[in-house]
């Protein structure tokens, strides 16, 4: 499950730290402990920034640097898409093999397919990017973006 | 191979346990350190459960028919091997349960139906410690809600014991139940039972004694504790999951109310009121775990003829071994006792800022199996600031060449994420 | 041999119960006629705990190691089974607990602690039957006692039938819960769900039923059952002792409170306070009976497997022709439906004035096992005035070799007391 | 276990039938229904009657007919051997084996050794001793006796 590419997010994660935002979260995986506090700025559509912080396994910080990696700069429809890959390609149990479609869409997130396989560390993945989702929301009902 | 003074001849005693041949990952040999979670199961208890199913099953008590009788017979058998193995001064003393957290609320609920002067009610105080299973605090939470008593606890030192300075303000004249864990199963502490007894019954408070991570590992004997409530549960034991044990004192279960109500725990009953059956078939509502008592009443039988005091001593063997092995690893801080006195073989550990469940997957990927997360006693993280750790936890079944193969493991955890 | 349409290929199926070859007293092999009060295990069922055990077995949830993860599936496996095989909605809707009694008691105590509009208190009411078995009655009597709610019930007719009669004054707009049995486990009586549960509707109460005899022997579909709560144990339905279900409705699991607090239910816990996980874990304190709820699992495979349609046929025939054979002994008096219609395969009876003990102990003389008591349903007994019954209770192995072979046995206890 | 002399004292009791009394109790054995009144009148020391009615098995009602038999006319001190020597031959679990000197002192009573057997029943043959202990020692208290 530790592919290169996880472990590089992990040690070098892009786009760590709290800048200013729209909304913030903070998500709790009760579980091991894991947290994590993300804000989201919108430029219009655009997603103009996703910042965070927080303390977590390498699946848990890597997951949130391929988050800013693939999300920043994207339409929020088109992000919305990603976010719906990565969820569906984390519940698939190891089922799914990630094809060139799927890759086009998730880039280095198709490095998470293995760990899919544990039940014990999808949520560990799926934590910023529920912590984005969540943000997004409120940043939306409070009519910052279009 | 490493010689220990004390050490139990491990390779006759593995060879009862099946899982112990199992391996993962392409054939690595699977190092099972995770014996404070469950234990694994000997051959013999498996082939007393079996053998009770294929001829003995049937439901017990009332029965007049042969297999009845026999299922009966070995179902209350095992209470009294129960008995013997903890000391009680009578079998009646022992109540199945399904596990220890059903036995600690079992305390809980009888305390809050209870009548004085057991009754726990908004003028009175419930006491526990930080140190607990959290199978030892949520009871008494929910009955400090249900019932207005407030909730007091002990906090711990920062080298992992429970900090008594202020136990007179903590127990007090208020206190009607002082509930703690005999060991820890985080950071495996033996906790000082004497001096927190003796303060109990200064101010006529009732003590429980959460013995589940001690009934596995040393002599646990009910009478030598002076408590009113011990309870344990059988598959960290060697025995099967699905039953634990509430011991509680004789007088005490004659005048506490019961707590699930339907068939097996009433004396007569009509619609418009019930009688309920002496203790301790007054705490045992429903069919009750037969196969798993066989199975449970197997489980001291092999212990005791192990012995319970050279189980103790190969622990401490392998302990003292572990502390001093898993200190020489960098970055590796001992969270709780870091040295063999007053402790189980239980040892929690952080590894510079490597996450446990990292830790734990990278070891896994070795064949070797720990625990990572908060063991269910996140009180105790949130003490020491850390969200979670790795635990090792040896059993009558681990031999230093384990402990070697998770020093090693860690030291290739360390390079991974280096 | 006797032929009867809808049989079984009981010699087939025989095969897979290895107690069925167990002789007693000098080799008089066991005609086993006491499945309602637990049943015989298939070879199946006790190799999948078997292999649990010795391959798979650690504790659940939360470990990353592979056995953990193993164990982790086969646990939830088992309850993705269980909610397949009872037609559940969602599998987070089935909750593991001992037995049917704490299932029973998790209702009972969920709404004596719930909120509005769910709560059981002094000014509400609580609807139970006289046909109950004692633990869908002692829970609601030990509710009634702590709430101050009133309990009303259903009577019996002279031929074993609940009496709905007055179904309109019983329920009432103060009901807050009916809870009844589906099929009665001393006279088999197959009850009237669809009437109750529009009453109930109607006046907005909750209805609990109480399968512990039906799911054993019939399609239990919970969303065709209508009801909000369904309880039902392991043991009677060739699965282990030590395990039991509670479906219940999402929307209601999420709402009402928890009762055993611990291990395993919490999302997250301080000393101060404490959240709880999601249904169903948030009702499953402490580690649960995983063992079991895998052999449970393989139980309602091998239901499944037979069909429990054809189970069902099965057992009408053996009903018919045992009901038939019955009423040819002399002074033989059925308790309770004396026909084959909308009844199981369990029927009471008294013969003469010869005590049910005395009719038992002489049928185990000639190796037939039969129950004899009040069957944990007392009253039922109070109801016809008499002190106990006999029962004899077929199932999926059972033979019309075993029905003639009671009948014989009958005749010889008639003579041996005349 | 139904021996001869069982079958024999349940189908023919002896003083079965409640008569007058210096007291009288009733017991139930919960698990099977069985039931007794027992009333015991006394002679200064001598056990002058016991009568009784009630509804059980064979076993429960042969025991009620054999205590009779064995306790009437006697002092209450040899009754109360006997009644010690009736229970240890009950809860003997099928160990002991009824030898001579115990045949003495029990008579009828020792058919009853098999039924120590079954647990089950135990509580059945012992339902009426229990009930004339109750019923002498209430006699006693109420001091109607020497
Ligand atoms: C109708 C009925 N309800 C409830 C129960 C209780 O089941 P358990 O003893 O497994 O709790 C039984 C069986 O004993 C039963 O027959
Ligand atoms: C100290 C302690 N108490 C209570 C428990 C709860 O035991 P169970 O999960 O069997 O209910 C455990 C183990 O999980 C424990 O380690």
């Amino acid at each position: 499950m530790y592919q290169e590419v996880i472990l590089d997010h992990y040690k070098h994660p892009h786009g760590r730290g709290l800048r200013d935002g729209d909304a913030e979260v903070h998500h709790v995986n009760p579980t091991c402990g894991d947290e994590i506090t993300l804000r989201v700025r919108y430029d219009g559509e655009t997603i103009a920034d996703v910042s965070y912080e927080g303390q977590g396994c390498s699946i848990s910080q890597a997951s949130a640097s391929v988050l800013n990696e693939l999300l920043v700069g994207k339409e929020l429809g088109e992000a919305r898409k990603i976010q719906a890959a990565f969820l569906e390609l984390m519940q698939s149990k190891g089922q799914l093999e990630p094809d060139d479609a799927m890759e086009e869409v998730l880039e280095d997130a198709v490095a998470f397919a293995g760990v899919s396989k544990y039940p014990a560390r999808v949520k560990c993945a799926l934590l910023s990017w529920m912590a984005w989702k969540d943000a997004t929301a409120q940043a939306l009902s409070e009519g910052k973006t279009a | 191979m490493t010689y220990l003074p004390g050490l139990l001849d491990t390779e006759a005693i593995r060879k009862d346990f099946p899982l112990l041949d199992r391996t993962v990952h392409d054939g690595k040999k699977v190092v099972y350190l995770d014996s404070a979670a469950t234990s694994q199961k000997p051959r013999q208890v498996l082939d007393a459960m079996g053998e009770y199913y294929e001829r003995h099953n049937a439901n017990v008590h009332r029965g007049v028919y042969t297999i009845a009788e026999e299922a009966t017979a070995l179902y209350e058998g095992a209470r009294d091997k129960v008995a013997a193995f903890i000391n009680a001064p009578s079998r009646d003393e022992v109540i199945f349960t399904k596990n220890a957290s059903e036995s600690l609320n079992l305390v809980a609920n009888m305390l809050g139906w209870a009548d004085e002067p057991y009754r726990v009610d908004h003028e009175t105080e419930i006491v526990t410690t930080e140190m607990e299973h959290h199978s030892n605090i949520v009871p008494w939470q929910l009955l400090s809600q249900r019932t207005g008593a407030k909730l007091k606890w002990f906090g711990i030192t920062d080298d992992g014991r429970l900090d008594l300075s202020n136990i007179d303000e903590i127990i007090t004249e208020k206190t009607k139940i002082v509930s703690f864990t005999l060991v820890s199963n985080i950071m495996g502490t033996h906790n000082p039972v004497e001096q927190i007894v003796r303060r109990a019954q200064e101010v006529g408070a009732l003590v429980c004694v959460d013995a589940s991570q001690a009934a596995p590992h040393m002599v646990l004997d009910v009478q030598a504790l002076q408590a009113d409530f011990v309870a344990f549960t059988g598959h960290k034991m060697v025995g099967p999951t699905g039953i634990g044990v509430l011991w509680g004192r004789q007088e005490l279960l004659e005048d506490l109310p019961p707590f699930l109500g339907g068939g097996e725990m009433i004396e007569t009953v009509s619609m418009h009121s019930s009688t309920y059956a002496p203790a301790p078939h007054k705490f045992e509502a429903g069919t009750p775990p037969i196969a798993q008592a066989v199975g449970l009443g197997a489980a001291v039988d092999y212990l005791s003829a192990v012995g319970m005091e050279n189980i103790h001593r190969h622990e401490q063997a392998i302990t003292g071994y572990a502390v001093k092995r898993l200190l020489e690893v960098p970055d590796l801080r001992i969270i709780g006792p870091a040295d063999a006195e007053d402790r189980g073989a239980t040892i929690s550990f952080t590894l510079g800022d490597i996450h446990p469940h990292d830790v734990g997957q990278v070891l896994d990927e070795q064949g070797i199996a720990v625990r990572v997360g908060h063991h269910c006693a996140r009180p105790v993280c949130l003490r020491y600031g850390i969200p979670a750790t790795t635990r090792a936890s040896f059993y009558l079944y681990s031999t230093p060449a384990e402990v070697d193969a998770l020093v090693d493991g860690l030291e290739h955890v360390r390079n991974f994420f280096a």
